[in-house]
């Protein structure tokens, strides 16, 4: 794996994820009780053993340099590869919010064309999974193929919109690609994970460019699905991919599953992410907790039941949590009933308040609100 | 090298032989507490929290565990270009090594390394305590006072002073008599074996403690009573808090259950005073359906399906369906199988209690067994399996080695 | 120290200093062979024991985020306090290239608050030279001021536009400020640094913030000139302000003096900067060099005299570099003959070519050109 | 702990005898080299450059230098959080300790700390040697062959093969028969002391090497011919490149005095394959008015005022005005006096040359002097005052406890 490093992209769609994009990037949404989305895609590239990430910033990432700094956390804080945090153009020259990662590829063409090995891993911030990118890496050596798009399958397309899916011929080479179809045949449900030469990277990115193109796959890639040798490679464990406050919420409470959370945390090497030195979580006489996750730094003397809880969050006497997810620092009043609700950090609620959302519409509470 | 103003020595080389098993393959800073720290976290955490970023740490008993967990210091922000943590076992030359002869022939040993920083304080510290101490007002009392050597103290019960160097003071806290372990106590201000010297002074008493062929070289039997031989001014610094030498199975299990009050006297999650400890990457616990959690604290990467009542559950420990956990402290990584019982016991680490073992069960009427703990407390080795089935009676202490002995009929 | 924290600001104007700074922050401009401006300012900050900076981002930060990381070469990589980003609110917000440093600290505002320390020290990143901050830090409270602020005696005022000076009374009370005055009488120019409460510093920037002020400096601090207590504290040594081309050069070619060499970088501690791990410098047979700064990674058989070469330079035989400054990388043909000139990062030079600047103006190639 | 697929053991105990006062203070992979390096510098960072990121560094002989020099190992990316370098001194047991009887003892007294990572390969280094090396394609020549070991291997002369352990290959470079420094040799393939073992194997050899009492516990004399024996195939790895073992001083000179080719072998500033060192935060060299630099390496630091031709100034080096430097080696720190002279001289860390001192000069007739180097090189010890005006005589090696004698006389 010495010869692949990886580019995460952070400029993934936001819409549809509501307050919890309004001041972050994708990659730096907070899931699971401790991490952030991104965790997840650095965690499998470093575990395949990729010492060489590039992350194409976008706006709002703010939080997330706070998150990764300079991977430490990761062992990417290094003399030599590392971690490289790709600043986008600044305003002037191209638009500084404009989408596609077409300009800020082309802006940090040096560190593409410098970085030392041969083969890139380009992908997005939102895909939740533990994946064995060493094998994936060497199905692409195999096949020859140009580029290696990762795929798994899926019975539930409706539930995802939107997404970009795959047919592929009996050697696994794709043979037609579908952005967003409203029907789908193959179940085959892209990643937004792929690998390429770096070459053939750089020829993309200048090709893009030149054309006033702006999204590598959708520009770069899928016209050349006949020209290319384009090959599929399944990943069969469990997916998550977050595109909207309804996949977010399901994938976060799939994390209940004690199958799902052995494959994701302990499958293919552990998931890492900033550290906080929180202390052990304290149950308290008359806590009734049942499935669900509950993150160090926490103090429970309620209810909470098929939940998860971020660091800090203190469950009172007689407050009951259910189907719901605290982020960080949560404050509850004595009384505190919350059933399908997303509660942003350092989230307020006062005394006796009663919040209810749907499964299908959990209600968000944005970041610091008081109630 | 850069200068330094305060340099920490950390002896950390205590074997801990009265935690018995515990300390078969760990140094006593090693031992486990808390549900995600080892002992001497609190020491290190105190430093980071002080603002002391030079601190060298004396090993010798198992020295490779402790090397390893403190590795180049990072969660205690002793990775430094500068200062840092240095890991300083005994050093063999050319002719061979042994271990350090006491405490202060340890730091003696240990000038070289001190020198290099040129420090204006040295803080000689211990890793046996629980405890939270900003050694930075410490040292600024010290300065005040114009001190040779502060001292911090706490007040112990009387009935106990016979256990700790004990010293009467004046009304400006300056020390007027120092007793180590003595039958009867003018004082009951025990000395917690944090010292602050000034460097050139500590250097000197170590170099004639050294020179005295009839000493033992210990701090508080030699070291200080020479400074106080010699009229110098020795003050003792007030500490009040929570204080706790966790050198038995008694105190270590007591400490433990200490944490579990509605209001503890010692807190571990103080944003201020963070306790910071080796992160193992696990995820949030898991605390499935039917699960019953009372009373006890528990860490990231635990899985608890079954009853955990006033119990500690550390890092990657688990409980499976209709097991029961009272009282009791699972080290890391300890399993507990479907429907077994643990009472009143510590289970060392990655110990693997097979479905419907019982630990820390009643003797049966006329069952012989060798009770080693007085107050009932069993303790059970690291690294075994506990084969299913198997009852293990309260008070005893349970190391691999007598297994073959009487598995039999220990299976009820 | 543990009681003061500083903001490095990053907003200073770089009008003024033409090519050298449209790609990059004034505190990321390349001096003295293998700095950048701020290094100055960071090592000052950790050598007085500062363990806790901010740093306040605003646009073509690339190339310093390159260059700092998480600051772990200033010992500022910590787990409690260490060296924070603070990014500028997004476009929507405010405005993202809005000159002045209030939109920034008021957006960063919780950082701010929630450090540890009292007292902040709040500077730009522009100024070379090695301040005991420990003196001034001491001053401050000796004096028990509201603001104290830093400043150099200097008698060459005239080549030093533009610049704020103070006057003091005898017990060195600021009792007057005057922004890039014509006249000046005082001689003292400040340094733009200076320590306050923390306190102050947040009712300050509320209060700009909320009157739609923008610069902490003008706006905040001058106008209570009457109403707080506001002192000088004079640092004695070297000072070189770099906000000009001119002064870049000027102060560039000072570090050619034995004695301004020896207490920058030696007098109150060291000056870090990112490590490059470069071999030492060879001399071939036939090189001449006097007077002159080579940083590791070059290689010399030419001419060099009164320059400055940072890391990666080659010399060959021939070529005659006099009265320069040519950063990392340069490549230059045979017989190329350069005096006067800056050449900016990673420039080439064919052979043949002769370059003249003046002394007052020099000649500036951008980086990665080719001529 | 996580599992690693190579674990590298650094031999870095070398006391470096022939060296002479050069390691008094100092092992011998701590000496200073080319300018800014240490040599062990040359195989950790070969270690860096191949991806190997556990490294256990073997020290014995004054550990302290080394122990600090390596510190938490960021210059070579070596401070991981998993893996990463641990510096590993013969360890104090209860009853003492004792030096590392040989190389494979060493090894083997650390077999614990490769168990930790349980890793496929094993590569065997020494930290004496001065060369560049991809060591993973070492470890892909021997996964390919499928061998048991596989052994660097470079052609010296013939003359020179009674100083090595040489190989007769065949073919497919599978080695036919070992010599251990023969007085007849088959072969002028030398083992360069770098070998892959598979981890099992190994662990398997040095049990039973050191269950045996007669053996000497080392891989050249002890291990590799008993996996010979046994009829398991071995293969040897051809290296081309510059590789140099520094132990002597001649050597030492040799080797820097190599850097300063116009073309040299070994080209230290190559971006694909840094030395990696750690650093000291000073500013760009200073080659003052009227200096005059000739065929000579500079490290950051330094500061010249006067000639330097065809040597190597260190770090934080400085020679005055009027001085001259010729075929010399001025290690960090040394400060040459103005219109001093130092002529075929290694001049060791911090010594100060004072003014119109001579150093290297040629004895006058009739003066009675002890010449110890044949190669008429200069030795002077570190941290020493050389004091203004003295001469001192090539090929003498000045230690300071000869000073006293006969200053007055070599005073010119």
């Amino acid at each position: 794996m010495r010869n692949l490093f990886g580019v995460i992209d952070l400029a993934d769609s936001t819409e549809g994820l509501g307050e919890l994009t309004s001041h972050r990037a994708l990659g730096a949404v907070p899931i699971g009780g401790r991490y952030r989305l991104i965790d997840f895609t650095l965690s499998n590239m470093v575990n395949a053993g990729i010492r060489n990430v590039g992350i194409l910033l976008m706006d709002r990432f703010g939080p997330l340099l706070d998150h990764i700094k300079d991977g430490k956390e990761w062992d990417l804080d290094r003399q030599r590869d590392g971690m490289f945090l790709l600043v986008p153009p600044s305003e002037g020259e191209t638009g500084y919010t404009t989408p596609g990662n077409i300009p800020n590829l082309q802006h940090n063409r040096m560190y593409l064309k410098k970085s030392r090995q041969d083969y890139a891993l380009v992908c997005g911030s939102n895909v939740v999974a533990n994946i064995d990118l060493k094998k994936a890496y060497q199905f692409h050596l195999e096949k020859k193929a140009d580029v290696t798009l990762i795929y798994n399958r899926t019975c539930t397309l409706d539930e995802n919109p939107p997404y970009t899916s795959v047919a592929t011929d009996e050697n696994g080479r794709v043979v037609d690609i579908a952005l967003n179809p409203q029907q789908c045949t193959s179940c085959k449900i892209l990643l937004n994970m792929y690998i390429l030469s770096k070459d053939l990277l750089l020829n993309l990115v200048d090709h893009c460019n030149s054309r006033q193109k702006r999204d590598l796959f959708a520009d770069g890639i899928m016209p050349r699905l006949n020209d290319l040798k384009i090959y599929g490679y399944e990943h069969e464990g469990y997916v998550g991919v977050v595109n909207s406050l309804r996949t977010y919420y399901k994938h976060s409470m799939e994390l209940l599953e004690p199958k799902v959370w052995q494959e994701l945390f302990f499958a293919h090497g552990q998931i890492n992410t900033k550290v906080k030195h929180e202390a052990p979580v304290r149950y308290l006489e008359g806590s009734k907790v049942t499935n669900s996750l509950i993150a160090t730094g926490c103090t429970i003397q309620g209810t909470v039941e098929n939940s998860i809880l971020f660091r800090g969050v203190h469950v009172g006497p007689g407050v009951v949590i259910k189907d719901s997810i605290l982020m960080q620092k949560a404050e509850l009043g004595a009384g505190v009933v919350l059933q399908n609700v997303i509660l942003d950090k350092d989230v307020t609620i006062s005394a006796g308040k009663k919040l209810t959302g749907d499964p299908s519409f959990p209600l968000v509470i944005e970041k610091l609100a008081k109630l | 090298m850069q200068k330094k103003e305060v340099v920490a020595m950390l002896l950390a080389g205590g074997q801990g032989s009265r935690l018995g098993i515990l300390t078969k393959k760990l140094a006593k800073p090693a031992v486990p507490f808390g549900g995600k720290y080892r002992i001497i976290d609190f020491t290190l955490s105190n430093c980071a929290n002080s603002g002391i970023d030079t601190v060298g740490v004396l090993t010798q008993y198992q020295p490779l565990t402790l090397n390893s967990y403190i590795g180049i210091g990072n969660p205690w922000d002793l990775d430094r270009h500068s200062g840092g943590v240095s890991v300083l076992p005994p050093y063999v030359k050319e002719h061979g090594g042994e271990w350090y002869k006491g405490t202060a022939n340890a730091v003696y040993q240990n000038l070289d390394y001190i020198s290099r920083y040129d420090p204006e304080y040295v803080l000689i510290l211990s890793g046996d305590h629980i405890y939270k101490m900003d050694y930075s007002k410490m040292i600024d009392f010290h300065r005040r006072k114009g001190a040779k050597v502060t001292i911090a103290v706490i007040p112990v019960p009387w009935e106990e002073t016979h256990r700790f160097g004990v010293m009467e003071v004046d009304d400006d806290n300056k020390i007027v008599e120092f007793q180590e372990k003595p039958k009867i106590a003018k004082s009951n201000l025990a000395s917690m074996g944090v010292y602050v010297f000034n460097w050139k002074d500590l250097k000197k008493y170590l170099e004639a403690d050294e020179a005295d062929s009839k000493s033992s070289n210990d701090f508080g039997k030699n070291v200080i009573p020479a400074v106080l031989n010699d009229g110098e001014p020795i003050y003792a610094f007030p500490f009040e808090g929570y204080w706790k030498d966790v050198g038995t199975v008694d105190s270590l299990w007591e400490a433990n259950m200490d944490l579990l009050k509605a209001e503890p006297d010692l807190k571990l999650n103080d944003s201020r005073w963070k306790i910071f400890s080796l992160n193992h990457s696990l995820p949030p616990q898991f605390v499935g359906p039917g699960s019953d959690v009372q009373g006890s604290l528990l860490a990231d990467g635990s899985l608890v399906l079954g009853k955990v009542h006033h119990s500690v559950v550390f890092t990657g420990a688990s409980v499976a369906e209709g097991a029961e956990v009272i009282d009791s402290i699972l080290m890391p990584g300890v399993k507990v199988g479907k429907n077994a019982i643990v009472r009143k016991a510590i289970v060392a680490e990655n110990t693997v209690i097979q479905e419907g073992a019982q630990i820390g069960v009643p003797a049966r009427p006329g069952e012989k067994v060798e009770i080693i703990n007085e107050a009932g407390i069993t303790v059970i080795e690291d690294n075994v399996t506990v084969p299913a089935g198997m009852r293990i009676v309260q008070g005893t202490v349970l190391s691999v080695a007598e297994w073959p002995k009487f598995p039999e009929e220990r299976i009820s």
